[in-house]
């Protein structure tokens, strides 16, 4: 046991708190948006905390030092992918017409697409008075 | 030349299905062509396994990657297997001809890839000598089976082939969890280790496993609660596909479904399976008889006509005598040819004619009198009129059904025959003797031909039936005796 | 709304079901050495096939059959779905572009994906995985090309041609296993000539394994994405 | 009649297989029926993988010193892959078909595509 691999273990607990965090998430919260936010933030989270860890933990206890390379690639490729595929799915369900929770506050991406809207309608109005 | 060429029963139609879509520019025709020379070739190969294994009367074993069974998976091609073999790719060959006429929706392409590996799948399940094997050959079939049913693209093909896939998914997972449970306790696949281990195992994981097993088989043979796809099916689909399906995917099943109950003849609880196989087979029939009777639609009518023929063939193999088992694989030979007579000439009156309902039946001795001439002698032959060929092995259905004690099996089948001559004589009166709209419409050589080749292999069978039942028996006699099997097979000595 | 009667006699055929399932497990019990043939390939396996992952062995080399025939069954599915959904003449008809963020990613992970794919087909005696999930990983490249661009379809003319030779080509490496060792998928290779006997356990190692997954990895990339392709394409009506 | 004793994980993956079943036989939505298929399908393929387990042993890849008498069965594994592969094709062919099905009638309820009777 040394210093690395103690590290190792704290990142794998801190990982596995997080993705505690995510599942009450999913339980707890409202609305499709939401459940998504905490789902996928604490999981990226948690699987790099879990995943880097591991490689940690094998190189602490004398395993070769592919251990820690591989984790870091699978790690990176986490931190690409996952934001990514939360982000296209979650922009399928509000162009699918899920509705948001009634408490919500803002709504950037609707008023995005309603200012994007205007200005194209505006533009044809233009194109039509000229 | 090596038995091991016998190999290419498989490779052929394999490589050439695969060759399809680099050829797919040349158009529909060509591609029919080919599909007729490819399995004319077939018929070339099998003609020759045939010849080797009766001459010899040893059966060919092949050995895929050169390992011996119980490591690898053979091929086991019997007497049984040489013959319906044989028969599968002589039926494909017939109904590739058949669908220059008779298929012309589009993709052609991938129709005949469909087509080739049908009969890949029907040929591998009747060749292989491993459980997981025939799995994986039953789901080629039925995969192949659901995209064929629904090739015509219509409303009732789709809803068809819908209720063939869940039937199918739901067979196909039953018969994997009996491979699960019979390799759980055995840990082979082979079938002649398994045979060999029969009576080692427990009793009530072999009730259930083979049960299992029987269960998923049943929706490729259409046994009673799993057949409700087939009617359906055998209407939507396309001509020819509909008398592969009745002339050999069935008989496949069938014949799976036998040397899976008789391998395991020394376990206990065999019974009970039998039992089970005498209640499924009896209410197949006369629920099929009787629905048969209701149809104002030819095709359905004699789509039920087969499942309840298939009802006696199951009938007769679960009878659990040597004469039962070769009484049924006579009737397979002889439903084989009748049911690809009856449906080779009713698709044509649908694709002349314009359609399969009674009523464009009506006068067509008259309108088209060859083909109404090989469905009179079809539809004769069907109900078991004494100088056609199903006559005969009614016969022996009768005689082997009474030597075990089973009186009340020979009334079944007479009780279906007088159903099945009601129906068959309305469909003969309708078309002898209804009202003719005095058209005559040309009936191509090709078919001609092949439909008068399959009425004098039917008044052959019904005239001189002693060298067809010689045939039968020594094919019955390869399902039925399996300590032949076993040794037949070189089993390698990974034992306990 | 489902009957209540419906939902019992559902449920009552399901007990009965699992009765008699469990049953028949309970003569199976779970964890037990009930090794027969298996343990024969495990105790042989690097001797007669140069392979050290003795799934893939089996896969690819003992029960080569099997694996013949699920190609074909792939093979089946992508020609059925071909045959179901062919229109005389199609298009992409997606509303919705895909967002910068999921262009641009899959932009840079397409390449990264290709790779993994190939990698996971290349290294099937060594790893678990082979020509199917590398197949599959290929396919979902694909995918996500086809989820981000409206517009995307994959190179029919390359396609299709390809995924009829991979096939031919599986079915010849068993031809030329006949003629060589006068067995249908003989393992020409390894058996006639040890080819990479020194060097068990890296790259080039395992007989025609690497070649047979190559093979099957470019097939099942190419059919699955055909299967892809067929269901995200409709008709065009003029 | 006494109650049959089996392992955890076979009862995992038989619950699963009724589960399914009783999606087929109940639901009314096409693609919730082949979701049912697909799940009786993964329980199949659990029940298969977890015959081959054997108690405290690891994967049959025979390195890193692991040999003969530490690997689990190889043989469920091996069909287990060509289980799943022959899975994958029934959905998609049914998903295709399903497609038709909708094109032709408008609808996946099947109460309502019920045209062939008889």
């Amino acid at each position: 046991m040394n210093v690395l691999s103690a590290t190792g273990e704290a990142l794998v607990l801190i990982g596995t708190f997080f993705y505690f965090l995510s599942a009450l998430g999913l339980i707890r919260m409202p609305d499709v948006y939401n459940r998504m936010q905490t789902s996928t933030k604490s999981a990226t989270l948690g699987s790099l905390g879990v995943i880097i860890g591991t490689g940690l933990w094998a190189v602490g206890m004398g395993h070769s030092v592919a251990w820690i390379v591989q984790t870091v690639v699978v790690a990176t490729f986490i931190l690409l992918t996952n934001p990514i595929s939360a982000h296209a799915l979650i922009r399928g369900a509000y162009r699918s017409g899920i509705p948001l929770w009634n408490g919500s506050v803002v709504d950037k991406y609707g008023e995005h697409l309603k200012a994007k809207a205007e200005a194209a309608e505006n533009e044809k109005n233009e194109g039509d008075g000229e | 030349m090596n038995g091991q060429y016998a190999s290419l029963l498989v490779a052929l139609p394999l490589i050439s299905a695969f060759f399809v879509p680099l050829i797919k520019g040349l158009g529909g025709r060509a591609i029919k062509y080919y599909l007729t020379l490819i399995t004319a070739l077939q018929a070339g190969v099998a003609a020759w396994v045939f010849k080797t294994v009766y001459t010899t009367g040893k059966p060919i074993i092949v050995m895929a990657g050169g390992w011996r069974p119980p490591v690898g998976i053979d091929l086991y091609i019997g007497h049984f297997a040489a013959l319906f073999v044989l028969i599968v790719a002589l039926v494909s060959f017939f109904m590739a001809i058949f669908s220059f006429d008779s298929v012309s929706t589009e993709p052609t392409d991938k129709y005949a890839m469909l087509f080739l590996l049908l009969m890949l799948g029907a040929t591998g399940m009747i060749a292989t000598g491993d459980i997981f094997n025939l799995f994986v050959f039953m789901e080629i079939t039925s995969i192949t089976a659901y995209a064929l049913t629904a090739y015509n693209k219509t409303g009732e093909a789709a809803e068809a082939a819908m209720k063939y896939i869940v039937l199918g998914g739901i067979g196909s997972s039953f018969f994997l969890i009996g491979i699960t449970l019979i390799y759980g306790s055995t840990g082979t696949l082979n079938m002649a280790q398994l045979a060999q281990l029969a009576g080692s195992i427990n009793p009530t994981v072999i009730k259930v496993g083979l049960s299992l097993l029987v269960f998923g088989l049943a929706v490729e043979a259409e046994l009673f609660p799993l057949n409700a796809w087939a009617p359906d099916a055998y209407q939507a689909a396309p001509h020819p596909v509909t008398a592969m399906f009745s002339a050999f995917v069935v008989k496949a099943g069938l014949y799976a479904l036998a040397r899976l109950v008789y391998l395991f003849s020394h376990a206990a609880g065999w019974d009970f399976i039998l039992k089970l196989l005498v209640i499924m087979a009896t209410l197949t029939v006369f629920a099929a008889e009787f629905s048969a009777l209701r149809q104002r639609d030819v095709k359905r009518m004699i789509a039920y006509s087969s499942i309840s023929q298939v009802g006696l063939i199951a009938l007769a193999l679960s009878v659990g005598s040597q004469l039962g088992v070769q009484a049924g694989v006579f009737h397979m030979i002889n439903h084989a040819v009748v049911k690809t007579l009856l449906f080779l000439t009713v698709g044509y009156v649908g694709v002349k004619v314009g359609g399969t309902g009674i009523e464009n039946f009506s006068g067509l001795g008259r309108k088209m009198p060859l083909t109404a001439f090989a469905l009179t002698v079809g539809a004769l032959a069907a109900v078991g009129i004494p100088l056609f060929n199903i006559f005969w092995s009614k016969v022996w259905i009768i005689i082997a059904s009474i030597e075990q004690g089973y009186a009340w099996e020979a009334g079944v089948v007479l009780a279906a025959s007088v159903v099945e001559a009601v129906y068959y004589l309305r469909l003969i009166h309708t078309m002898w003797f209804g009202g003719w709209d005095g058209m005559r419409i040309r009936e191509s050589l090709p078919l001609g031909t092949i439909a008068l080749f399959l009425v004098l292999l039917i008044l052959a069978i019904g005239v001189y039936p002693n060298p067809f039942w010689t045939l039968a028996k020594s094919a019955g006699t390869d399902i039925f005796n399996v300590s032949r099997y076993i040794a037949n097979v070189p089993l390698m000595g990974v034992g306990p | 709304m489902v009957s209540v009667l419906k939902r019992s006699l559902a449920i009552i055929t399901l007990l009965i079901i699992g009765y008699w399932l469990a049953q028949g497990l309970a003569g199976v019990p779970f964890g037990q050495d009930r090794m027969l043939v298996g343990k024969y390939y495990l105790e042989n396996v690097k001797a007669q096939t140069g392979a050290v992952n003795a799934v893939t062995a089996i896969v690819v080399n003992y029960r080569g059959f099997d694996t013949l025939g699920e190609v074909t069954v792939l093979f089946i599915a992508s020609t059925g779905v071909g045959a179901l959904l062919w229109r005389r003449k199609k298009r992409r008809t997606a509303k919705t572009e895909g967002s910068v963020v999921l262009r641009t990613g899959s932009e840079l992970l397409f390449p990264f994906i290709l790779m993994f794919g190939t990698y996971i087909f290349i290294h099937g005696h060594l790893t678990p995985g082979g020509g199917f999930p590398g197949g599959a990983t290929i396919a979902t490249a694909f995918l996500i090309l086809y989820m981000a661009f409206v517009d995307y379809e994959i190179p029919h003319r390359l396609f299709e041609p390809l995924e009829g030779l991979a096939g031919m080509g599986y079915v010849l490496v068993g031809l030329i296993g006949l003629a060589i060792g006068s067995y249908f998928l003989f393992d020409w290779i390894w058996q006639t000539w040890h080819w990479g006997a020194a060097n068990l356990g890296r790259l080039f190692s395992g007989g025609f394994i690497p070649i047979i997954y190559t093979l099957i990895g470019l097939k099942v990339g190419t059919e699955l994405s055909g299967i892809v392709d067929s269901m995200l394409t409709e008709e065009v009506r003029e | 009649m006494s109650v049959p004793h089996i392992g955890l994980y076979y009862f995992g993956a038989l619950s699963l297989v009724l589960v399914g079943i009783y999606g087929v036989l109940v639901k009314k939505n096409l693609l919730k029926i082949l979701i049912s298929l697909s799940i009786v399908e993964t329980g199949v393929n659990l029940l298969l993988i977890s015959v081959g387990y054997i108690t405290g042993r690891s994967a049959p890849i025979l390195s890193e010193g692991i040999g003969p008498k530490q690997a689990v069965d190889p043989i469920p594994q091996a069909l287990v892959l060509t289980a799943i592969v022959i899975g994958v094709a029934t959905t998609a062919m049914a998903l295709s078909v399903a497609i038709t099905l909708y094109e032709k009638y408008g609808t996946l309820n099947i109460e309502e595509i019920r045209r062939l009777r008889g």
